[in-house]
């Protein structure tokens, strides 16, 4: 990418297409103001603050300051057994328990060797792509209220409250569920689950539609996101960007496609990515319409895992949890797709303890918003306010 | 059993991607540890691995243009700390590697590549905010998840929390 | 041109299709969701229309495997202490007395039938630090300890978060303590006269 | 046409002589030569705004707000929460008046009583039935056009005032954004001015009365009317901060745009005065192209419907019923659409409704002197 020298410029609003940068507006320089947004501020998802050098409206420079919800999970990790780690990962991305559990699972796994039952991979998956769907409601709901539009935001969560109700059912709990446990689950399902899902997936399907014509389609929502925030796919990639927002830059990366898990490779599904007709490739409008397509695709994967279901039968979903967990001396770095992107745990085994030497986890909104202070150089605050929308950071994740 | 095929499979290519790097750097770097969960080798000669890292990022053979994690570690036996860094090539091949590069406990440094991969910039902050060790190079070298003005490098294995900050206790 | 007239069009268009849209729900209004829960069959027949529901008089039912508020079923309870081995946070502490050997019958056995050897005078958990995982119900062996479907137990002083289980009160745990501990003493004075006299005989022998 | 329309037209048949003779002696009622019958006239619809702001508005934003997200809004306070709006007025009147250490003491006072003023001002000149008219100005339209603008000071002082940087975005960006909009909609009001040939309120309304109702309505009197009632409405919206165009206030950017820093019943009067200022407008359109307390029913033959629901109190219900219809219409826009950006927003402003508004003035010119 070009990098663009504003000393000589003064006030510069840049915009990128492709790889250039685009002057749009310069020499309307005014005194710079130093503008502190957050870490109380409505539209940063939480406690992240940016320090922003501000000319007018426009944005100089963002400079991302983190760390306010951190908790250090990395030492918790340290000092807990294998199993309890697992309420942690909960709560590293918590709108997304379901899938951290299970990329720290999978994790712990290639470094035991084991083998899961078919049926616990099911449920994994689709309780892990219930609650994708739950974390892209939340992300579009409140990419809405980013851009001044309250009613999608509580239509996704009234919808949201219902995949809620139904990982509560199976796992007990609404938002941290340890639920997917190294080597099985805490339970089976309940009877009736699947079929309830199936509900659901028929009942969720025409209000994605209504929400892609309240929102997605909506002009005004349109004009707000498009060529927005623009990350090329190199740059991207460079930047380590991952999940929907490297799709958005037209990236084809899906870890459940690319290095797979679980029983993804059996599942049909499409990784989609923008092909730049309804939006600009790697603008706002492209992650949040990846985000969209991707609650369609998650749909499709519940529907198929319900029809390849093994039999309850002689189940017992802790059959495969060893007794104790101590794996053998190694490392490994272990990942899944996230609703946010690549969630990649590190650990390191000595051999000896039944708790982790080293757990990092690689979070992917750190990594996404990493790329804060060169997405907000030069746009307007309404526009900062609709890339951080776009990035979706969950704090607990970043901060961890 | 094919999920067994397929990562052997790729192990076959990161240890074809690490023979070219072998080639390029010599005794720079150890012998690969190919094994199954994570297979890597060792920077030895610290000072080379920007070059090293820029070499793999370009090499036509190699492409390791995504930086997918990098780790700090503690290695209170060898009386060092350390990076593992795990790489691969998004979309392009499917060799994956990680590189550990260390450095001494007190007053260590290794070299940044923020500059390679702009994802090292705040992991190398973090790195350092958590262990201690110096990124030589690195555009802006300062905690990120920690205050500024915090005591102690909390994920060092002999860490001990301090009492007080501004007045508040700390140990919970 | 077009595209300026084009651009006009469609944002009509699609803020009028968004109006329809909230004006549907709007008289859409007259209905209520009902308050069953998902394990209704109807559940899915009933989510048409305003949805939330007014908290303390209406409330989501929880489904039986819940897991909020820890209970203590202290009549099962061994005093084995894994849960307090296993809790995360450490918020089950927990002081257990070994029975003496003529209080077993009172100290009285579990409902499957396990001898309890342990009076268990502290057990007291904080179920403010508690953070519902459920290891600690996972790890005991009689499954006396689980989360209940309880969500609501919100209190206005932070003390009363704290939980008491324990089966015995401070006097009579301090009765317990004496008893146990003059019976390890007999039990060790016995013990060394025994040796006293081992050693005497012995000597004798010699 | 004026005079034709007026002369078809006699007083008598309004009905409300006696409350206008009493209207004109209070309105002559002074008190150590101050006008303290007019303060009273002035006084007794700010009243009844001020009424409707606490109760229906709020209340009713709400409530729509809710019904159209799914909700049930506000329930707790009353039967289905109708006292909601008064517990919180009790409240803000007990909350602690903070003014800011750092904040310019009289502008962060002075600006909610400038903004409300500016808002109820407007008032005066509103005809809310064929009897009563706070103050029956010739000018009274170019009266209410121009008052508005005073809105713009008060904000200016409040944002400035507070000194907080996002106040001062606010309030930078709400003057910009209600001076702009200043042009399309009183060009747009012109065309009804041009189409009734006067600029008197009541006039206006007058000259919209007729025995088929609504046919008689200046929104349907010419082809191209809808053009500037259109472009009016849109700009009303900007003019009172609404959404789409609540980018002064804006939740998400600026916190709360100009009134951040504002507490207790400062921030209530804050309110208050949007409330107002959305009911003013909404009675001004509904007066130029509605009819305003002119009853929309048409004679059915020997049904006289509209002779029997004429006259002062029905005028009254007409006009309020008309200016609540257009507040429903701002709440469903608001709690449909996202926010415009602030250039896409000036964009819309002077590439859309100023060329749109002139082209309407121009044909409604054409229109009244060609007229078939």
């Amino acid at each position: 990418m070009q990098e663009l020298d504003t000393a000589g410029l003064g006030s510069v609003r840049v915009t990128r297409q492709s790889d250039t940068v685009v002057i749009l507006e310069k020499d309307l320089a005014t005194e710079q103001m130093v503008l502190a947004m957050g870490p109380q501020h409505p539209s940063t998802h939480g406690v992240l603050k940016l320090e922003c050098l501000t000319d007018g409206e426009v944005i100089t420079q963002a400079e991302p300051y983190l760390g306010y919800l951190h908790r250090c999970f990395e030492k918790c990790c340290e000092n807990v057994d294998y199993p309890a780690v697992v309420p942690y990962t909960d709560r590293l991305d918590y709108l997304a328990g379901m899938n951290s559990e299970f990329a720290y699972a999978i994790t712990v796994e290639k470094l035991l060797d084991i083998e899961i039952p078919r049926r616990v991979e099911f449920i994994r998956v689709i309780v892990a792509e219930l609650n994708r769907i739950a974390s892209h409601l939340v992300a579009i709901g409140t990419y809405g209220i980013d851009l001044g539009a309250f009613t999608p935001f509580l239509f996704c969560f009234r919808d949201r409250e219902i995949i809620l109700g139904l990982l509560e059912w199976a796992s007990g709990a609404r938002m941290l569920y340890n639920y997917i446990w190294v080597g099985g689950l805490a339970y089976d399902v309940p009877a009736d689950f699947l079929k309830r899902v199936k509900e659901f997936v028929d009942y969720f399907r025409p209000k994605t539609v209504e929400l892609c014509e309240l929102l997605t389609k909506n002009e005004i929502f349109v004009k707000r996101t498009l060529g927005i925030g623009i990350m090329p796919a190199d740059v991207a990639i460079n930047y380590g960007w991952s999940g929907p927002m490297l799709r958005g830059s037209g990236v084809k990366w899906d870890l459940r496609r690319n290095d797979p898990y679980s029983i993804y490779p059996e599942l049909d599904f499409k990784v989609p990515v923008p092909d730049g007709k309804d939006s600009v490739i790697g603008d706002c409008l492209s992650r949040h319409l990846v985000r969209a397509w991707e609650m369609d695709e998650s749909l499709k994967i519940i529907e198929q895992c319900i029809d390849k279901m093994p039999s309850a039968e002689g189940f017992n979903s802790r059959s495969a949890i060893p007794k104790r967990i101590r794996p053998k001396a190694g490392e490994v770095y272990g990942r899944a797709e996230n609703p946010r992107g690549e969630l990649g745990f590190y650990i390191e085994s000595d051999g000896k303890s039944t708790k982790p030497l080293r757990c990092k986890a690689r979070s992917s909104c750190f990594v996404n918003l990493s790329a804060m202070k060169d997405l907000s150089m030069g746009q307007l605050i309404p526009d900062l306010v609709a890339i951080i929308g776009s990035i979706d950071i969950v704090l607990g994740e970043v901060d961890r | 059993m094919e999920e067994g095929k397929v990562i052997s499979q790729s192990l076959q290519e990161s240890a074809a991607a690490y023979s070219i790097i072998h080639e390029k750097f010599g005794s720079a770097i150890s012998a690969l540890d190919a094994n199954e969960t994570m297979p890597f080798f060792e920077v030895i000669d610290t000072s080379q691995w920007t070059e090293i890292a820029l070499f793999m990022r370009d090499h036509p053979k190699l492409k390791f243009n995504y930086m997918a994690c990098l780790t700090g570690v503690d290695y209170p036996a060898e009386e060092k700390l350390g990076i593992i860094c795990n790489f691969e090539s998004l979309a392009l091949f499917n060799h994956k590697l990680a590189v550990k590069v260390k450095c001494a406990r007190d007053g260590g440094s290794i070299p940044s590549v923020a500059c390679v991969w702009h994802t090292a910039n705040w992991h190398e902050r973090e790195a350092y905010d958590m262990f201690g060790m110096l990124f030589t190079g690195h555009p802006e070298l300062k905690r990120i998840l920690c205050p500024d003005d915090w005591v102690g490098y909390p994920l060092r294995k002999d860490y001990k929390v301090q009492d007080q900050y501004h007045g508040i206790k700390v140990p919970y | 041109m077009s595209e300026y007239f084009g651009n006009i069009k469609t944002g009509a268009v699609t803020i009028a299709t968004g109006m329809g849209i909230t004006l549907k729900h709007f008289f859409n209004a007259i209905h209520r969701k009902g308050d069953a829960g998902l394990d209704d069959v109807d559940y899915f027949r009933q989510v048409d229309g305003l949805c939330t529901l007014q908290y303390p008089r209406e409330v989501i039912p929880t489904p039986a495997n819940a897991r909020y508020r820890l209970y203590n079923k202290i009549e099962d309870c061994i005093g084995c202490g894994q849960c307090v081995r296993a809790c995360p946070i450490s918020c089950i502490e927990m002081e257990t007395i070994k029975v003496a050997p003529d209080d077993l019958a009172v100290c009285g056995k579990t409902s499957d039938g396990q001898q309890k050897k342990f009076w268990v005078p502290v057990f007291d958990i904080d179920v403010a630090k508690c953070m519902t995982c459920g290891i600690c119900t996972t790890v005991c062996p009689t499954e006396c300890l689980y989360h209940t479907p309880v969500a609501d137990f919100s209190e206005f002083d932070r003390s009363n978060m704290l939980y008491h289980f324990g089966n015995l009160t401070r006097l009579e745990a301090e009765a317990k303590r004496r008893k146990l501990a003059e019976i390890q003493a007999k039990a060790l004075a016995d013990k060394e006269k025994k040796a006293a006299e081992a050693k005497l005989e012995k000597k004798d022998g010699e | 046409m004026s005079t034709t329309a007026l002369s078809q037209f006699s007083i008598p048949l309004l009905m409300g002589n006696s409350l206008n003779a009493w209207s004109d002696a209070l309105a002559g009622f002074y008190l150590f030569g101050l006008p303290l019958g007019l303060v009273i006239i002035a006084a007794i619809p700010l009243v009844f705004i001020a009424l409707y702001s606490l109760t229906y508005g709020v209340y009713g934003e709400r409530k729509i707000s809710a019904f159209m997200q799914d909700r049930l809004g506000p329930m707790e306070v009353g039967k289905w929460g109708i006292l909601q709006t008064i517990a919180d007025i009790l409240k803000l009147l007990q909350k602690e008046d903070i003014v800011p250490a750092s904040a310019d003491k009289f502008l962060f006072v002075v600006g909610p009583g400038i903004l409300f003023v500016g808002s109820f001002l407007a008032f005066a000149v509103l005809p809310f039935s064929p009897a009563f008219i706070g103050a029956s100005l010739n000018v009274g339209l170019f009266f209410a056009i121009g008052i508005v603008a005073i809105e713009v000071v008060g904000i200016l002082a409040a944002g400035w005032g507070s000194n907080n940087k996002w106040s001062l975005y606010g309030a930078v960006r709400s003057v910009a954004q209600i001076v702009s909009y200043e042009i399309p909609a009183a060009i747009a009001l012109l065309c009804g001015a041009m189409m009734a040939g006067t600029l008197d309120m009541q006039k206006i309304n007058i000259l919209q009365s007729g025995s088929y109702g609504f046919a008689h309505f200046f929104l349907f009197h010419s082809p191209i009317a809808w053009l500037p009632f259109l472009i009016y409405f849109i700009a009303s919206l900007a003019e009172v901060n609404r959404a789409p165009f609540d980018i002064p206030e804006a939740e998400s950017e600026l916190v709360a745009g100009y009134f951040t820093e504002y507490t207790g019943m400062k921030f209530a009067v804050i309110f208050l005065a949007e409330y107002g200022s959305m009911f003013m407008v909404s009675a001004i359109i509904s007066i130029v192209f509605l009819g305003g307390w002119n009853s929309p029913l048409p004679n059915l033959g020997g049904v006289a419907l509209n002779d029997w629901t004429n006259g002062p109190v029905w005028g009254a219900l007409w006009i309020i019923s008309k200016g609540f219809f257009f507040i429903f219409v701002q709440m469903w826009l608001r709690w449909t659409l996202p926010r415009l950006r602030v250039d896409q927003l000036m964009y819309l402003c002077w590439k859309v409704l100023t060329p749109f508004a002139f082209i309407s003035f121009v044909l409604t010119a054409i229109w009244e002197v060609y007229r078939p």
